[in-house]
C-alpha cells in the first residue's frame, strides 16, 4: 500500500527526521493562504501514488502566494500522468505546500528488505535528485548498500559509516546517522517494503532536510497497523486495479496483450503467460485468483479480464487443488452472464473436480475449447483468436 | 527414504481451521502418519476420531514424537508457529500459510540459525514421497507416481503441472518440493538440489524457477558441482520488469533477476533447458533417455 | 529508581495492560470525590515507595465515599512506616483512589534481568499477593520462570504456554499471554530493573486485571528516559540517601554498625565493611566514593557519615588510582571542618599520591591513626572505638 | 605471553576524552604498544604526537592491525562502541567503562555469540602482564611485580588491594585480569580460569570473588577439575540480604548468591579460602610454599 508525500512526511516527523515546513491544501484558496503562512516563495507538489511528479508538470517552484494558488489550481482536480502511471494518469485532490529548501548537496537514502540478503538493507547514495533506478543500472557503485542485521538491526556506528562514506561533512556526520537510524525505525515500526527520501538535502546553511518522503506499507503487514490502513487512497489506483484488489485476485495489466489469462497460482499464471506470448498471442495480463476463490471471486475476476478492451479470448488455466474446478467453472459462467461476453474460452481444468468444470463450461452456451494439457495451448488460443481488431 | 518426508515420517499439524483440516485429512488419507495436531481450545480432542490434538507443540511432542511439523496458522500469527515448532526442535517444519509479513520471514530465518531445524516455505505447496505415501502439504496426491525423478520448484500449480507432465510420460518422482514463493524463505533450491544429489532413489531433478531474486543463479553455482542430470526451466520471461506478478517473489529487482540471465546462468553450469513450461516433461524424457 | 503505583499504572495501560479504574487524590476532598466517581466502595491506597503497605495500614478497603475521605485523611501528610522503611517511615503525599476488583484467584508476575541467564526473565506464580520472597524462598518451584531470548524477546506461544502453566483457565489463555507480552514490552521499552504485578488478578466475572503496579527503572538507562526521570520523587527517600545521591557516592545504612566507612570501590568496600565486622567493630554504613571523586564529594561523603548518629569511629581506605589520595585527604579534611566532626579516624592510603595525602592529613589537626596495610585494619580500628555509647 | 596482553599486544584506544587520554597515556608510560586511537572529530591528528587517531574502527583496523581494543567510551555510546570494535574483528575488547545500560549489555553478550571476539568487561579495571610491559586498564601499573600467579577479580580497587599484598611478600604476577563487576558482562571467573589454567607462565591462581549472581558456584565447578592451586576469597559477607551494594553486581538476590553459599562451594572444590581479604597474600605465600 502506497502512502502519500504528506503522510509519509507526518511519519518522519513523528520519528524525528527534519523535514521541510508545510502544509497540506484541497483547494487553490487553502494552498495561497498556506503559501503565505509559509513565506510566499513555496514548493506546490501534487499528492498522487506516482513516480516521475517532476517531469510531468506535478511539481511546481513559485516566487508567491498568488502563483503558489494558479499552480494549485493547475493540479487541483485534474489527473495527473507520469511515466509511471496509465495514460489516463492519477487524480490530484491534494497539493502539498512545502518551504523551499537551499540546496547545497542531494542525496538519496532508502530502506528496504533484500530478499537475497534475508535481511532489510539501507541504500544510499550521492546521486540524489536523479532517477535512482537509472543510477542503480548504471552506475551500481555509487549506491552504497548497509545490510541490517535481522534480530539487532543497524547500530549507530554502522549508520555513522554510511553517513561517511555518503560523504557528509564531520560536523554532520552525527545528524546524518540519526536520521539513518531513524528512517530504519520508521520502515522497522510501519512493516514498510520501502521507505524513501529521494532528495535528502544538505542546504547552503548545513542542515540536513529530507525533501521528498515516500513510504510503501506491506500489504500483508496491514492487519496489525489500523492507523495505516486508513490512510489508503484506492482513487490513485487504476479502476481495475482496485477492483481486482477488492476481489482479492492479483492482477497486473500488461500493455499490447490479447489474451485474457485466468490462472491459479502465480507461477502457473507466469508459465501461461509465457505460452501465449510464444504462440504469438500475447496476454493482456497476469491474474492469479489465488488459491481459496471461491465462485463471486472468479466471476469478478473474469468480468476484470473482460472489462479491459484489448482482451480478444480468454485463457483459463485452472489446476484444482484447494480451488475446485467446477467452482472455477460456475464462477466463469456466472462472469461470462452479468458481463455479457462472448468471449471464446480456452480451457484448461485439471485436478480436483476437472471432470465437473468441463461439464458445467461445456452445457454453458459460452463458446470453449477443452485441452488436455498445457502444450496444446499456444496453438488453441492461436487458434481461437480472432483477426486483429474484431471483438465480440 | 527419498528426502525429507517418507516412510518413518510423524506428522504434527498445526492450525486445524478449515483448510488444515481439509489438508490434515488428506495428507493422511494418502497414507501419511500423522501423529499429533495442535489447536488452541482443543486440546484434549481427537481429529477424526483417532488422531490427539494439543495445546502446544512442546505437550504434542513430549506426547508423540512428531519429526514433521506443518503449519497452517493463519498468517498473523504463522511466525510464532514456526518458532514454537523450531523450539520444540523439530526436524523439519513445512510452512504452508501465505501471506507471512516479509519482516516476520527475516526474524524467523534469522532465528534458524544455528537451530537444527530446517524450514520449508512459508507459502509453499509442502513435499511428497509418492513411493512411500507420505505427503506433507497441499499438492493433489493422485497426480503423483513413484520413481526416481526428483521435483524441486518454488511455485504450487505450477509444480502440479511438471508433475502431471512427467507422470503422463511414465516419469514417476522420487520426491517433489516446493520451496516457496516469498522471497525469504527456510530451504533454498541449493538445499534440496544437495538433498537430491546424496538421494539414492533419486537419478534427475525437474528445477522449475521464476523471475526475481538470485537464487536460481546460486542453484547453477551448485549444479556444476552435480553428477546428476538437472532439467530446468524458468518462468516469467514474458513479465515486464518491476511488476509484481502475485507472489513477493516474482518481481524483477534488477538485471540479475530477469529471466533471460537465470536461463543463460543455468544452461552455463549444465542444466538442460526447458524453453517452455509445457516441455518439461519433454525434456525430461529426452534427458534420461541419454542417461541409458 | 522507583516509580509510584499510579504512576506504573498509567504505563501500563498505555501498553495495553488491564488495570482497574483509579484516580489520583492528593487531599481527602479529592479523595472524596473520586471515590463517588468510582461507585463509593473503593480502596484507598498510600502511594509510597515502599513494599509491605497493606500491613503497615497503607491499604485500606472502604463501603462508601465519606470512609473514602476519612481513610485518606488518615494517611495523607503523614509518614507511612513499612518493614521496608526507616523507623521514621516515608511520606504519603498522594493516595490513589482505586474501585475494588472482586478476586477468584490472585497471582504473581513480574519481568527482571536474571544475570546468570544473560538475559530478562518473566517470573509468575499462583501464590500471588503472598510475600513473594518468602514464596522463592521457602517454595521455588511454586515460581515460573521463563527466560526471553535477548534479541527476539519472548515469543507469543511462550507466553501461552506460561499462561496455562500458571493456571488461567483455556478462555483466559490469549488474554493472559497478552498480558505477559505487554509487561514484557513495558519492562524492555523503559528499561525497567522490576516491572511486577502483584497480584495479578482473574475476577469472579472472568476477567483479568493488574491490581498493583510497580515499575524501578535502571538509574543508568534514564539518559534515554527524560519522560520517566520527570517521574522521580526524592522526598520519598531517607535524607541520607537523598544527598548521598545528589553527592553522586553509592551509600548503604547498616543497622547496628558504629564504624563509618569511607572507601573507593564497591569491592574494596565490602572487604572494608568485612574487615571491620571481624575485629568486632560493626560496619555503619557501606559508601563508594566512586572512581571519579573531587575534594567537594568526598567532604559530602565525611559528612554523611559523620551526620549518622550511629557513627563512633571513622575509616578511610583509598586506593589512589583514578582517584589521587591527596584529593580524597583535602576532602576529608574540608568534611571534617564544615561538619565540626572530631570522630577518630582510621586511614590506610595506597596508590596515586599517598604519601601527599598522609602529610594533608597529618597536618590537619584531626585525630588520625595511619595504616600501612589492610591486616592491621581490624585492630587498629578497635582501638580507637570508644567504648559504647560515648559520642565526640 | 601469560594471558590475554603482553608483549604482541598492538593496543587500540576507543574514546580519548579526559579520562581515556589520561589512561591511555598510562599504558603507553608502562611499555604498552598503543598502535591506535579513536575519536569522533579527531580523525587524522595524532595523540601524544605519535599515535594515529581515526573516526571509526574500521579504517584503524585497517592501518594499523591492533589486537586488543580498549574502550572509553561513555555509557550510553559504549554497547555502541563494543560492537563496532567487535564487528571489526577485534579478538580482545577490554571495556573500563562502568554505567552502561544492563539491556544494552544483555544485547551485546548475545551479539558476541558465534563472534571470534572475547570481551572483558565492562565495568573492569582491565588487564595486566607485568612481565611483558603489558598494560590495557587503569590500574596503577607500579604495584604490580612479575612473577607466576594469575589474579582474577570482580572489583577494581580490592584487586590492587589483593596485588600489593602479593606483591609486599615478594610474590609476583603472570597476568592480573579485572572480569567487572556488571552482572552480565563478557568474561567470567570460568573463562579467565581456564587460560591460566593452560598458561605456562602460571603456577597458582588468586581468585577474588563478591556476593551476588552464582558466577562464583560456575568456578567452583570448573576448579575441581584444574591442577593448578586457587586462593580465593568472597567479600561481602557483611552486606545484608537485598540490599545493593555499589555496583549491580553485589546484590544478593537468592539464597545461592550468598558470600557463605559462595565460600562453600569453593571449599568443596578445593580452593584455598583467604576468610579475611586482609590475608590474600598471606594464604597464597601459605600454598606456594606447600607447592615446593
Amino acid at each position: 500500500m502506497k502512502l502519500h508525500e504528506y503522510q509519509a512526511k507526518e511519519i518522519f516527523a513523528r520519528y524525528g527526521i527534519p523535514v521541510a515546513r508545510s502544509e497540506i491544501a484541497s483547494t487553490p484558496a487553502e494552498a495561497k493562504s498556506a503559501a503565505e503562512r509559509l513565506g510566499g516563495k513555496v514548493v506546490v507538489k501534487a499528492q498522487v501514488h506516482a513516480g516521475g511528479r517532476g517531469k510531468a508538470g506535478g511539481v511546481k517552484l513559485v516566487a508567491n502566494a498568488a502563483e503558489a494558488e494558479s499552480a494549485a489550481a493547475g493540479m487541483l482536480g485534474r489527473n495527473l500522468v507520469t511515466h509511471q502511471t496509465t495514460a489516463r494518469g492519477v487524480p490530484v485532490r491534494k497539493v502539498l505546500i512545502a518551504e523551499t529548501t537551499p540546496i547545497a548537496t542531494e542525496l538519496y537514502l532508502a530502506v528496504t528488505v533484500d530478499g537475497d540478503a534475508r535481511a532489510p538493507v539501507i541504500m544510499g547514495s550521492r546521486a540524489g535528485g536523479m532517477d535512482i533506478e537509472t543510477v542503480a543500472a548504471e552506475h551500481p557503485e555509487r549506491i552504497i548498500r548497509v545490510k541490517a542485521d535481522p534480530s539487532y538491526g543497524i547500530w549507530p556506528y554502522g549508520a555513522r559509516d554510511m553517513a561517511r562514506a555518503l560523504g557528509f561533512p564531520p560536523k554532520l556526520v552525527r545528524e546524518a546517522a540519526d536520521l539513518i537510524l531513524n528512517l530504519y525505525r520508521v520502515f522497522v515500526d510501519n512493516d514498510c517494503t520501502l521507505a524513501e527520501i529521494n532528495p535528502l538535502v544538505i542546504t547552503t546553511d548545513g542542515r540536513v532536510v529530507a525533501v521528498d518522503s515516500k513510504l510503501n506499507i506491506e500489504d500483508d503487514a496491514l492487519f496489525r497497523h489500523a492507523d495505516l490502513k486508513a490512510l489508503a487512497d484506492p482513487e490513485q489506483q487504476d479502476e481495475l486495479q482496485r477492483r481486482a484488489e477488492a476481489a482479492g485476485v492479483k492482477y497486473v495489466k500488461l500493455e499490447n496483450g490479447r489474451v485474457g489469462c485466468m490462472v491459479n497460482g502465480a507461477g502457473l499464471a507466469m508459465a501461461t503467460m509465457d505460452i501465449t506470448e510464444k504462440a504469438g498471442t500475447p496476454p493482456a495480463n497476469f491474474l492469479d485468483v489465488g488459491g481459496s476463490a471461491n465462485e463471486d471471486r472468479i466471476a469478478e475476476a473474469f468480468k476484470l479480464l473482460v472489462s479491459d478492451a484489448d482482451v480478444r479470448a480468454i485463457f483459463v488455466n485452472i489446476f484444482g487443488g484447494i480451488l475446485r474446478c467446477d467452482i472455477a467453472a460456475r464462477g466463469v459462467v456466472q462472469g461470462a452472464r452479468e458481463s455479457g461476453s462472448r468471449l471464446h474460452i480456452v480451457a484448461l481444468l485439471r485436478g480436483t473436480n476437472a471432470e465437473d468444470g468441463r461439464r458445467i463450461l461445456a452445457d454453458s452456451g459460452l463458446k470453449v475449447t477443452f485441452l488436455d494439457d498445457l502444450s496444446q495451448a499456444g496453438a488453441a488460443v492461436a487458434a481461437t483468436l480472432p483477426a486483429q481488431g474484431a471483438r465480440r | 527414504m527419498s528426502v525429507l518426508v517418507g516412510k518413518n515420517t510423524r506428522l504434527l499439524v498445526q492450525g486445524l481451521g478449515r483448510e488444515g483440516s481439509f489438508h490434515a485429512g488428506r495428507c493422511r488419507a494418502y497414507g501419511t502418519n500423522m501423529v499429533a495436531g495442535i489447536h488452541p481450545g482443543r486440546g484434549g480432542t481427537r481429529f477424526e476420531d483417532s488422531v490427539p490434538v494439543f495445546e502446544s507443540v512442546r505437550e504434542a511432542v513430549d506426547a508423540t514424537d512428531p519429526n514433521v511439523g506443518l503449519v497452517f496458522v493463519p498468517a498473523p500469527a504463522a511466525a510464532d508457529a514456526i518458532v514454537e515448532q523450531i523450539d520444540a526442535g523439530l526436524p523439519l517444519v513445512v510452512s504452508i500459510t501465505e501471506g507471512i509479513p516479509v519482516l516476520d520471514m527475516v526474524k524467523v530465518r534469522a532465528y534458524l540459525e544455528g537451530k537444527r531445524t530446517r524450514l520449508l516455505g512459508a507459502n509453499c505447496p509442502g513435499v511428497i514421497t509418492p513411493g512411500e505415501h507420505a505427503k506433507v502439504g497441499i499438492m493433489p496426491g493422485d497426480i503423483h507416481k513413484p520413481g526416481r525423478v526428483g521435483v524441486v520448484s518454488r511455485s504450487g500449480t505450477l509444480t502440479y503441472e511438471a508433475v502431471v507432465q512427467l507422470s503422463s510420460l511414465g516419469i514417476g518422482q522420487s520426491t517433489c518440493v516446493g520451496i516457496g514463493g516469498d522471497p525469504i524463505n527456510g530451504t533454498s533450491f541449493v538445499d534440496v538440489l544437495k538433498l537430491f544429489e546424496a538421494d539414492r532413489d533419486t537419478d534427475a531433478v525437474v528445477m522449475i524457477g521464476e523471475i526475481g531474486g538470485t537464487r536460481e543463479q546460486e542453484a547453477a553455482e551448485f549444479i556444476r558441482s552435480m553428477k546428476k542430470p538437472v532439467i530446468a526451466t524458468i518462468v516469467g520471461q514474458t513479465a515486464p520488469p518491476g511488476r509484481r506478478m502475485g507472489h513477493a517473489g516474482a518481481i524483477i529487482t534488477g538485471k540479475a533477476a530477469l529471466a533471460s540471465e537465470k536461463i543463460a546462468a543455468l544452461k552455463a553450469a549444465g542444466a538442460h533447458i526447458a524453453d517452455s513450461p509445457a516441455d518439461i516433461g519433454k525434456v525430461t524424457r529426452e534427458v534420461l533417455g541419454h542417461q541409458d
